[in-house]
């Protein structure tokens, strides 16, 4: 009973959060929304008694994700609204309910599952934090480095993107200008993505 | 070497383009020439080797290209092909040594050569996926000597040309895949020799089907009516050698086409379709000669004449009997004669005039009396005349389906008629009456340059009409086996009773010796 | 309680990871290199990637000699797969990459070398799509194509002028929209198999012979969805076009060939095993969705006015061409895909090559594209080689024999055909007819018009050594592939029969 | 022997490539003299194989294979044989004067040598016509025979009438080919052959339709080049060439062919009656009916090409009924005196400076004396007046309708040659008696040279002596060849009426005729303008007739077939279906707007479709699932 | 009242709703990315569900990928929008229709 409440008062508040987070035109409102709504979803994850991934959820989203965005925020000046042009608003809607209601038709259904059996059952026994410690570390260790990869080649990209040498574009100018830019530069400023 | 003569025909002339890239452009002309002239009298000594007597595949060369999937490079002649081999080469030689200054003259002979080696390939493949490599091979040259050389509208032509072909091949090459599973189905391994498809016996309905995937690819090269829109504005726009090498060589590729695949491969299902054929081919004849009729422009004239021979040799191939089918052959060989000698006769009042309208011309015989006598010799020959090179195909192509159809054979007569009438009264609107137009008065008569290209083909229409047996032996020896192999072959009760069963031919060629 | 686990490192077979770990540390090496010297040339970062990718490739290739001898190999608990497919795909993406990279070698400058971070991150994504196919795990493919993909990104953006931005942009929105849609899908998979391993899946599936047949259906369609954008599947395409007229000529060839071998592979073990267990509606959608494919996008090609955009609508034709080969989903077909790809991977990198080296640096007066048609025509006049080395490329594109593509065009088709798919094989035939249309357009523009004056400035003018040599490359690779095909085939055929496939 | 039947055939061949070597040159004499001295060699090697064949020998060669494929054999093969070698004196000997006179005729024209080469090769298709032991080999020399027959009727090009007339007459003999060509066929592919001797020998084993149809088909051959009813007016405006080709083309040899057809077809015809008794009647038909439009006629040539029309006829009467013999006597004795005919006017022409109308003449027997005693001599034997050739030809054949009981073709035929005489001696009348009307017109007429005329005379000679000399001897030679019946009318009395009443009603004919025109010409405006006069002048109407109900609808319908059928719809469907690939290209490559929003609209809308689908297959396939259980 | 598995699933369906309606109607395209992170955490939750009910980490291993590669392309989106917004000085996507057709 109080994990069917638990779990209505958090599915509307999650709900509603996104909803806000997506209908809203104030970019502070929408931030703001979905970070609450990131908060009500690790609720779940304890619910279900993914803890550690609870844990993950709000420092991993709410901490350095919205930050990141908090700071993007800043950058674009998005204090002032923009006004967002709309077409075909009902479709959109349409597309969204029609896909609602298909996923949901089918996910209500019971799922069949004779012969489902855990590879990585949860031990009770264990918290879940080794649990995940176990798989993380011998199943999923090459998916794991992959992940570190990832975010490496992210780090990179965005220093990269967001570096000042993007702001003189060598494509757009001719080969002659590219030989004074270099020549007028006391030191060559390449290194400066790597740092 | 003998054993290799015929890669050396087919690639001789590509190599000869590669290094043509290098020969300076005032001395191009020369070495196309050359290159052509080798090229001829290498096919003439593979006549020379040619064996008549056998009617089996000579000079096969076989080599394994993709042997996983049975494709392997797998050339050889016939009687039947030996001759389009040697027209193909005859025709660019003459084609190239018929030039007129041009631009970019380079260019244009790299490309024809490159169209010898396909044109050859073409008639001289035995496996299909090569056949198919030169078929389409063949188009890009041609869609370049349109598309460069030609009148105002010759982007369209080209283009038109070249999908409309590309459409109908890709029918076919389906057709061919399908062929080759069949066969893979019944011994286990991918084939694409023609040798070995003629020893499958498909299924009726299999043999339908196949038929019309490979009707459509021919049918529009030939190109049979309804598919003959893109001839027009080919021939309409395209510079003189490339309509006289479309009409006396490419065009060929449809109809010989039918004799190698369709009717060997699908005997029942020729005979199903043999009337539907016969229908289309008797339209081609009757409604292109109108059409022909109705034309302002010469070169309109022959290009539609052109669909209206070919509906003849088409009937005279589903004639499925001996007579027909080497009358048909024969007839390619001939109207490829005649209709490159005609398309070189509008070229040549083309380069004085640049004018096809017959509107523009009137009066001719008495300015340019050679031209006159030529050109006449080359209309009677189109009309089929006895003693030219036309009538023996004709009459043969005609003798043969009257054994199928009479009333048919009856309507499609009327190309006689027909093509009477439309070649006369161009002919009577270009070179009779008088000589009207100011800038018609002084031109020149045909010079020796034209008369080098003209004279042999001149020489040709009548020798092969006076003593057409050089030639017609061994086709009429290679068509016997192969319409024995379709009787074998055939399933149907009307397939077997339409071909005719020349179990006995060994003793009718003995009868024909003591004659 | 907590029970040491003991592992033998000879069981985890480490040495599956060797390749992609080469381009890891190659990536890394570059990065630090530049930390110790900077200002180096790129010919330097070129010629050290391409070094890492021989190393990577010698390893794929003794691989390929080890699968041979001993089938399939899976290693790190099972998270790898080195199976035909992973190696064949890991061929064509390094091999392909290699004849990537030497394209930065322009004589003219560009933003995006002057970073050897390009050259890194382009390493990152090459080990991305490695263990994209190296894996039936779909936590893996999943990292694999993020990191993949995320490198593209960049890569497109630092090509550093507002068009590519807005490639970049497109296209890592849509992607994120598809990554939305793979997480979902693959969380409906695991829903109803309990596993993210497609082979258990496959087997879980087939345990409770389809009763979720909903919920599989629906997973599918998200599946599809997610990989129909990898593909560019008509409706999922729209990025093609815009992202690769925003990128570099080059990169723009390259995104044509790898990222979607990758995708094919993933595509492959992830939908053939459903349409062999005669999932109906699967084999509909997917006939349906490949027909649309290849027509719609000649269609439009056909109307297009810029060479790059004509060239990404075909690319999104030939993959829906390839894809039908999943969907008929027999040997026969799979080698096909393999062989196909093979063959297009050199016609198409040259084509775009061609595209490359005649890169001015702004836009053509009066034109709003890099490559209008109009930039090439009379180039025949003015540049006979260039003409004909074109000319070759988009021949081979359009299945003329016996160039490149015919011989991968024909054995799909035959596939079909053996495969039972008579009407699908008319109509990838008639595709082809359509699609030659275009690639003519072009034929058209360089051999029968007339130059434009003062267009003629602008080609070639990026042309270097070694971008004439991957030209070389390309077209040899074009006219002799008929030489090629016979090895191909039969190194594929087993290959992919020793998957399974 | 074999020789001179190579000289024969092949001297006319060599005079004319010879004169081909000059065709572009200007007039040389020496094209001339040759040519005629070739065909003299014909002739003399004509003679000397007669003279052969006369002792019973026929000569049967073989030059060479022609077409051989599969059972069909076809060789050059060559037969001098009683029928033959005739046609072969008629021709050579025609050819022959021919030649020699249009050395004269032909004299200012700048075309001097290229005629000499048509008309020899006209010549030598002639006799491979005739000699040809085959029906395909016939079929050559007849294809040939047209063929210069184009060329000649059309000789002088820049006219557009003789251009016109060129083509239509060889348009129209090709419809007639194509039945002939198809009679070949049924021949071959029932017999296997094409060869006379043994189609002939094997002919009697065929059911019967099939010979009808050969027959039939056979003879709308013949109906082409003999111009028979309804393919006639090519022959009348065939008079458009020089003068000398009519004579030699038009009356003597070429229109001669289809009657020699029929007699060489002889053993078929024997067996198919019907058909010949259909011949003989249309023959009837177009004796009465050519005659009765060279009764009014202004045009001298053409109304020698009537009369020669009118002549054939006659022939196919006989040759319908059986007489073939006669019907080749008939042609023998017609080609002199009708070639002969054919030159005089050819002289009268020369005088007259071209012009045609008889109207404009008269009164020319003083200046061109020869030329009148000629022409009347030819006019006197085509009327049939004893002792001419025309006497013994052509009242042979109406004694042959007689004897067969054919009295109706008996009284057409009687009729006919009273018309016959009458517009023949309208003619002679008109142009060597009475008025000079031409001094009006300013034209002071001469004679034509000496050797023109001395080469006229030999065809007067044989025009006078041909049915009296040679009728036994031909009699005899032939009939071993062809059936020999001997049409003899048994009552004396009756003989010597019809024979007496038949000269007077012709001499009669001739008298009115004469009487008519040969003083003064009065126009009488009521019966010019009367409708059976209109009729007759305008040939029937038939040349109108075939212009509205053959030329110009075919005309339309081409134009139609070109620029509706082929351009507007065979050809713009294919464009259509291009157009429509193109338009849908244009129209809906708008959906990529290049909006991301609209971009990944798509995606979802993608997404939502796969979605609806799968749900909508689940639904159905769950219905399914659930009745099966 | 038992909370099932299905109870999740819809939820994770209807967020995920919520989140392509966003993506469909958002065109400032830092609020287009709020709505690509909400599809992803929707998921997260049907996977951590499943996890559960099916008693097996592997989806909770999932969602844990699934939280790091949305961190990752946080990164590079927000890189690519600050070069956006720096050459543009917008952020609005409807002005990014240079490339079309």
């Amino acid at each position: 009973m109080f994990e069917a409440i638990a779990f209505y008062l958090f599915a509307a508040l999650t709900i509603g959060m996104f909803t806000i987070t997506v209908m809203t035109s104030q970019a502070l409102y929408a931030l703001t929304a979905m970070a609450a709504g990131m908060i009500f979803i690790s609720a779940f994850f304890f619910m279900l008694g993914a803890d550690f991934l609870g844990v993950v959820q709000i420092i991993v989203y709410t901490g350095a994700v919205m930050a990141l965005y908090a700071f993007g925020m800043m950058f674009f000046d998005t204090t002032r609204t923009l006004v967002e042009k709309r077409e075909n608003p009902r479709t959109i809607f349409l597309l969204g309910v029609i896909a609602a209601t298909l996923v949901v038709f089918i996910m209500v259904s019971p799922i069949i599952s004779s012969n489902i059996e855990a590879h990585y059952p949860i031990d009770a026994a264990l918290g879940n934090s080794q649990a995940i410690g176990y798989v993380l570390f011998t199943k999923f260790l090459v998916p794991f480095e992959v992940a570190a990869v990832m975010l490496l080649v992210a780090m990179i990209a965005g220093i990269v993107l967001a570096g000042k040498k993007m702001d003189k574009s060598l494509t757009l100018m001719a080969e002659e200008e590219i030989a004074f830019m270099n020549a007028t530069q006391d030191k060559p400023q390449d290194e400066e993505g790597a740092h | 070497m003998q054993e290799h003569i015929l890669s050396i025909l087919i690639f001789f002339p590509a190599l000869a383009a590669m290094l043509g890239f290098i020969v300076h452009k005032d001395s191009v002309r020369a070495y196309g020439i050359t290159v052509a002239a080798i090229e001829f009298f290498l096919s003439l000594w593979l006549w020379n080797l040619y064996d008549p007597l056998t009617s089996g595949m000579q000079f096969m060369e076989q080599a394994p290209l993709v042997a996983a999937f049975g494709i392997n490079y797998l050339v050889g002649i016939d009687g039947i092909s030996l001759f389009i081999i040697v027209l193909s080469t005859f025709f660019t030689m003459i084609g190239i040594a018929s030039l007129t200054e041009t631009r970019r003259v380079k260019d244009l002979i790299i490309t024809l050569l490159f169209l010898e080696m396909t044109m050859v390939g073409v008639f001289a493949a035995l496996d299909a996926i090569v056949f198919y490599v030169f078929w389409e091979l063949s188009l890009i040259p041609m869609l370049y000597i349109i598309g460069a050389w030609g009148g105002p509208l010759r982007i369209y032509a080209s283009i038109k040309f070249f999908l409309y072909t590309f459409t109908g091949s890709l029918v076919m090459l389906v057709g061919m895949l399908f062929m080759a599973y069949f066969y893979y189905q019944a011994t286990g391994q991918w084939s694409f020799s023609l040798l070995e498809w003629y020893r499958l016996i498909l299924p009726f309905n299999f043999q339908l089907w196949l038929f019309a995937a490979f009707f459509l690819g021919f049918a529009i090269k030939v190109p049979m009516f309804p598919f003959h829109t893109w001839l027009p504005y080919a021939h309409g726009q395209a510079p003189t050698i490339g309509s006289v090498i479309l009409a006396a060589i490419l065009l060929k590729m449809g109809t010989y086409a039918f004799v190698r695949f369709s009717l060997p491969l699908f005997p029942d299902a020729s005979v199903y379709f043999m009337f539907p054929i016969a229908t289309l081919a008797i339209i081609m004849i009757v409604y292109a000669a109108m059409v022909a009729y109705a034309q302002e422009d010469v070169k309109q004239v022959v290009a539609y004449s052109s669909v209206s021979h070919m509906g003849v040799i088409i009937l005279g191939t589903f004639a499925m009997n001996v007579e027909g089918i080497s009358g048909s052959i024969f007839l390619m060989i001939a109207h490829g004669v005649v209709s490159g000698a005609l398309f070189l006769l509008v070229g040549v009042i083309y380069d004085r005039r640049h004018t096809k309208l017959m509107s523009e011309f009137g009066g001719l015989a008495s300015v340019m009396p050679r031209y006159a006598t030529i050109f006449g010799i080359m209309m009677m020959a189109s009309v089929g005349l006895p003693l030219t090179i036309n009538f023996v195909g004709e009459f043969l192509s005609l003798l043969g389906f009257y054994k199928q159809s009479h009333s048919f054979t009856l309507v499609a007569g009327t190309a006689i008629i027909v093509g009477a009438i439309y070649m006369l009264s161009a002919y009577k609107k270009m070179f009779f009456g008088t000589v009207t137009k100011e800038e018609n008065k002084n031109l020149k008569d045909v010079n020796k340059t034209e008369l080098l290209a003209l004279v042999p083909l001149v020489i040709i229409t009548i020798w092969l009409g006076i003593y057409p047996k050089p030639i017609l032996e061994p086709i009429n020896n290679s068509v016997e086996s192969i319409v024995q192999l379709m009787h074998d072959k055939a399933q149907t009760k009307e397939a077997q009773a339409r071909i005719p069963n020349l179990g006995n031919h060994e003793a009718t060629n003995s009868q024909q010796e003591t004659h | 309680m907590l029970e040491p686990i003991n592992v033998s490192l000879a069981s985890l077979n480490i040495t599956t990871l060797a390749p992609m770990l080469i381009a890891i540390v190659g990536a890394l090496t570059i990065l630090c290199i530049d930390l110790i010297k900077g200002g180096l040339h790129k010919s330097f970062y070129v010629m050290v990637s391409l070094l890492f990718l021989l190393l990577d490739l010698g390893v794929v290739i003794d691989f390929g000699n080890m699968f041979v001898k001993n089938g399939p190999v899976s290693g790190m608990f099972d998270m790898m797969l080195i199976d035909g497919l992973a190696i064949m795909g890991q061929i064509i993406i390094v091999a392909g990459s290699m004849l990537f990279i030497p394209l930065a070698l322009t004589s003219k400058r560009f933003h995006e070398y002057n970073y050897p971070e390009y050259f890194a991150l382009f390493l990152f994504m090459i080990a991305g799509f490695q263990f994209m196919v190296a894996t039936d795990n779909l936590i893996l493919i999943f990292v694999g194509l993020e990191t993949a993909s995320l490198a593209l990104y960049a890569l497109i953006a630092l090509h550093n002028r507002s068009k590519s931005f807005e490639a970049a942009v497109k296209y890592f929105t849509m992607g994120a929209l598809a990554a939305g849609f793979f997480a979902f899908g693959s969380m409906i998979l695991y829903a109803i198999s309990g596993s993210i391993e497609i082979n258990q899946i496959a087997s879980a599936l087939a345990g409770d012979h389809y009763a979720n047949i909903g919920y599989v259906l629906v997973a599918v369609s998200f599946m599809l969805a997610a990989f129909g954008f990898k593909l560019s599947m008509v409706p999922f395409h729209t990025w093609t076009p815009d992202v690769y007229e925003g990128s570099s000529a080059a990169l723009a060839g390259y995104m044509s060939i790898v990222p979607k071998i990758a995708a094919f592979i993933v595509a492959m073990r992830l939908f053939e095993f459903l349409v062999h267990s005669g999932v109906v509606w699967l084999q509909v959608i997917l006939y349906v969705v490949v027909v649309i494919t290849m027509t719609a996008s000649n269609i439009w090609a056909m109307v297009q006015t810029d060479v790059k955009r004509m060239l990404a609508y075909s690319s999104i034709s030939h993959a829906g061409f390839v894809m039908a080969a999943i969907l008929i989903g027999t040997t026969q077909s799979n080698t096909a895909l393999f062989l196909y790809w093979a063959l297009f991977s050199f016609t198409n990198l040259g084509a775009f090559t061609m595209l490359w080296v005649s890169r001015q640096k702004n836009l053509l007066p009066g034109q709003s594209s890099d490559h209008p048609f109009e930039k090439f025509s009379g180039l025949i006049k003015t540049m006979p080689m260039a003409a004909i080395m074109m000319g070759l490329f988009m021949l081979s594109l359009a299945g003329i024999p016996p160039f490149g593509l015919f011989w991968g065009k024909i054995y799909i088709i035959a596939s079909a055909v053996t495969g039972g798919y008579t009407v699908l094989a008319l109509i990838m035939a008639l595709n082809s007819a359509l699609a030659a249309y275009y690639y003519l357009k072009l034929i058209v523009f360089m051999f029968m018009k007339e130059p434009v004056v003062g267009y003629e400035k602008y080609y070639l003018v990026n042309a270097s050594l070694s971008l004439k040599t991957i030209i070389g490359i390309a077209a040899i690779g074009t006219i002799f592939a008929v030489l090629a095909v016979n090895p191909l085939l039969k190194v594929i055929t087993l290959f992919v029969y020793n998957s399974g496939y | 022997m074999e020789i001179y039947l190579y000289i024969a055939l092949f001297a006319p061949l060599a005079g004319s490539l010879f004169s081909a070597l000059f065709g572009a040159s200007p007039k040389t004499s020496i094209t001339g003299f040759v040519n005629s001295g070739l065909l003299f060699i014909s002739f003399v090697c004509s003679a000397i194989l007669l003279n052969y064949v006369m002792s019973g020998h026929t000569v049967h060669v073989e030059m060479m294979t022609w077409i051989a494929t599969g059972d069909l054999y076809i060789p050059f093969g060559f037969v001098v044989d009683q029928v033959s070698v005739v046609m072969m004196m008629v021709v050579s000997i025609v050819s022959t004067i021919v030649h020699i006179y249009s050395i004269g005729y032909m004299d200012h024209d700048k075309g001097f040598n290229r005629f000499f080469s048509y008309l020899s090769a006209f010549v030598f298709s002639m006799m491979v016509l005739v000699m040809s032991d085959n029906f395909l080999g016939l079929f050559i020399g007849w294809e040939g025979v047209g063929l210069c027959s184009w060329l000649l009727i059309g000789f002088w090009y820049h006219k557009e009438s003789a251009t016109w007339a060129a083509n239509e007459a060889f348009i129209m003999n090709r419809i007639a080919d194509l039945a002939m060509l198809i009679g070949i066929f049924i021949i071959y592919w029932n017999i296997g052959s094409l060869q006379y001797d043994v189609v002939f020998a094997d002919i009697a084993n065929l059911p019967m339709p099939i010979i009808t149809w050969i027959g039939i088909f056979l003879f709308i051959g013949a109906m082409g080049k003999s111009a028979q009813f309804p393919l006639h007016t090519w022959l009348a405006d065939a008079m458009e060439g020089p003068t000398p080709v009519s004579a030699l083309i038009h009356a003597a040899t070429m229109v001669t062919a289809g009657v020699y057809l029929v007699v060489r077809a002889n053993p078929i015809y024997d067996l198919i009656p019907e058909v010949g008794t259909f011949i003989a009647s249309l023959g009837a038909f177009v004796a009465m009916f050519a005659a009765s439009m060279a009764l009014v006629n202004r045009d001298m040539k053409r109304i020698i090409a009537y009369s020669t029309l009118s002549q054939l006829g006659y022939m196919f009467v006989a040759a319908g009924l059986g007489a073939y013999w006669v019907a080749l006597f008939h042609l023998m004795a017609h080609a002199f005196f009708k070639a002969l005919l054919f030159l005089g006017a050819g002289n009268v022409m020369h005088a007259m400076h071209d012009e045609l109308d008889p109207f404009k003449m008269g009164g020319l027997k003083k200046p061109m004396k020869w030329t009148w005693i000629l022409m009347t001599l030819a006019s006197v034997a085509l009327a049939g007046i004893y002792p001419l050739a025309g006497f013994f030809s052509k009242d042979l054949i109406l004694e042959v309708a007689f004897v067969e009981q054919h009295y109706i073709l008996y009284s057409v035929l009687l009729i006919t040659a009273g018309l016959t005489a009458f517009y023949s001696f309208r003619l002679v009348a008109l142009i060597f008696h009475g008025d000079e009307r031409h001094l009006e017109h300013g034209i002071h007429p001469h004679e034509a040279y000496n050797f023109m005329l001395y080469a006229m005379a030999p065809l007067g000679v044989l025009a006078v002596i041909a049915g009296m000399v040679f009728k036994t001897p031909y009699y005899e030679m032939v009939t071993q060849l062809l059936p020999a019946i001997e049409y003899h009318i048994h009552n004396h009395t009756t003989f010597w009426i019809m024979t007496i009443g038949t000269q007077l009603f012709v001499i009669a004919a001739i008298a009115y005729g004469y009487k008519k025109y040969a003083k003064a010409v009065k126009v009488d405006l009521k019966v010019e303008s009367g409708f059976l006069y209109q009729l007759l002048y305008n040939q029937y109407y038939i040349p109108k007739l075939y212009d509205e109900l053959f030329s110009k609808p075919y005309r339309e319908l081409s134009k139609i077939a070109w620029k509706q059928i082929d351009l507007k719809i065979v050809d713009a469907t294919v464009d259509g279906i291009a157009n429509i690939i193109y338009r849908t290209g244009e129209k809906t490559h708008t959906m990529q707007n290049g909006n991301l929003s609209s971009m990944l609209r798509w995606m979802v809308i993608g997404l939502v479709v796969l979605l609806v689908l799968a749900i909508a297959f689940t639904v159905g396939y769950n219905a399914v699932t659930m009745r099966a259980m | 009242m038992e909370i099932t598995l299905a109870h999740y699933l819809v939820l994770s369906g209807v967020l995920f709703a919520i989140g392509l309606i966003g993506v469909m109607r958002r065109k400032n395209l830092l609020m287009l990315f709020f709505a690509t992170e909400i599809l992803l955490n929707a998921t997260n939750i049907g996977f951590a569900a499943i996890a559960h009910f099916h008693n097996d980490l592997t989806g909770q291993m999932f969602a844990f990928f699934v939280i790091a590669i949305a961190a990752s392309e946080v990164a590079v989106g927000l890189g690519l929008l600050i070069v956006w917004y720096k050459r543009t000085g917008k952020i609005d996507l409807d002005i990014m229709t240079s490339m079309r057709g």
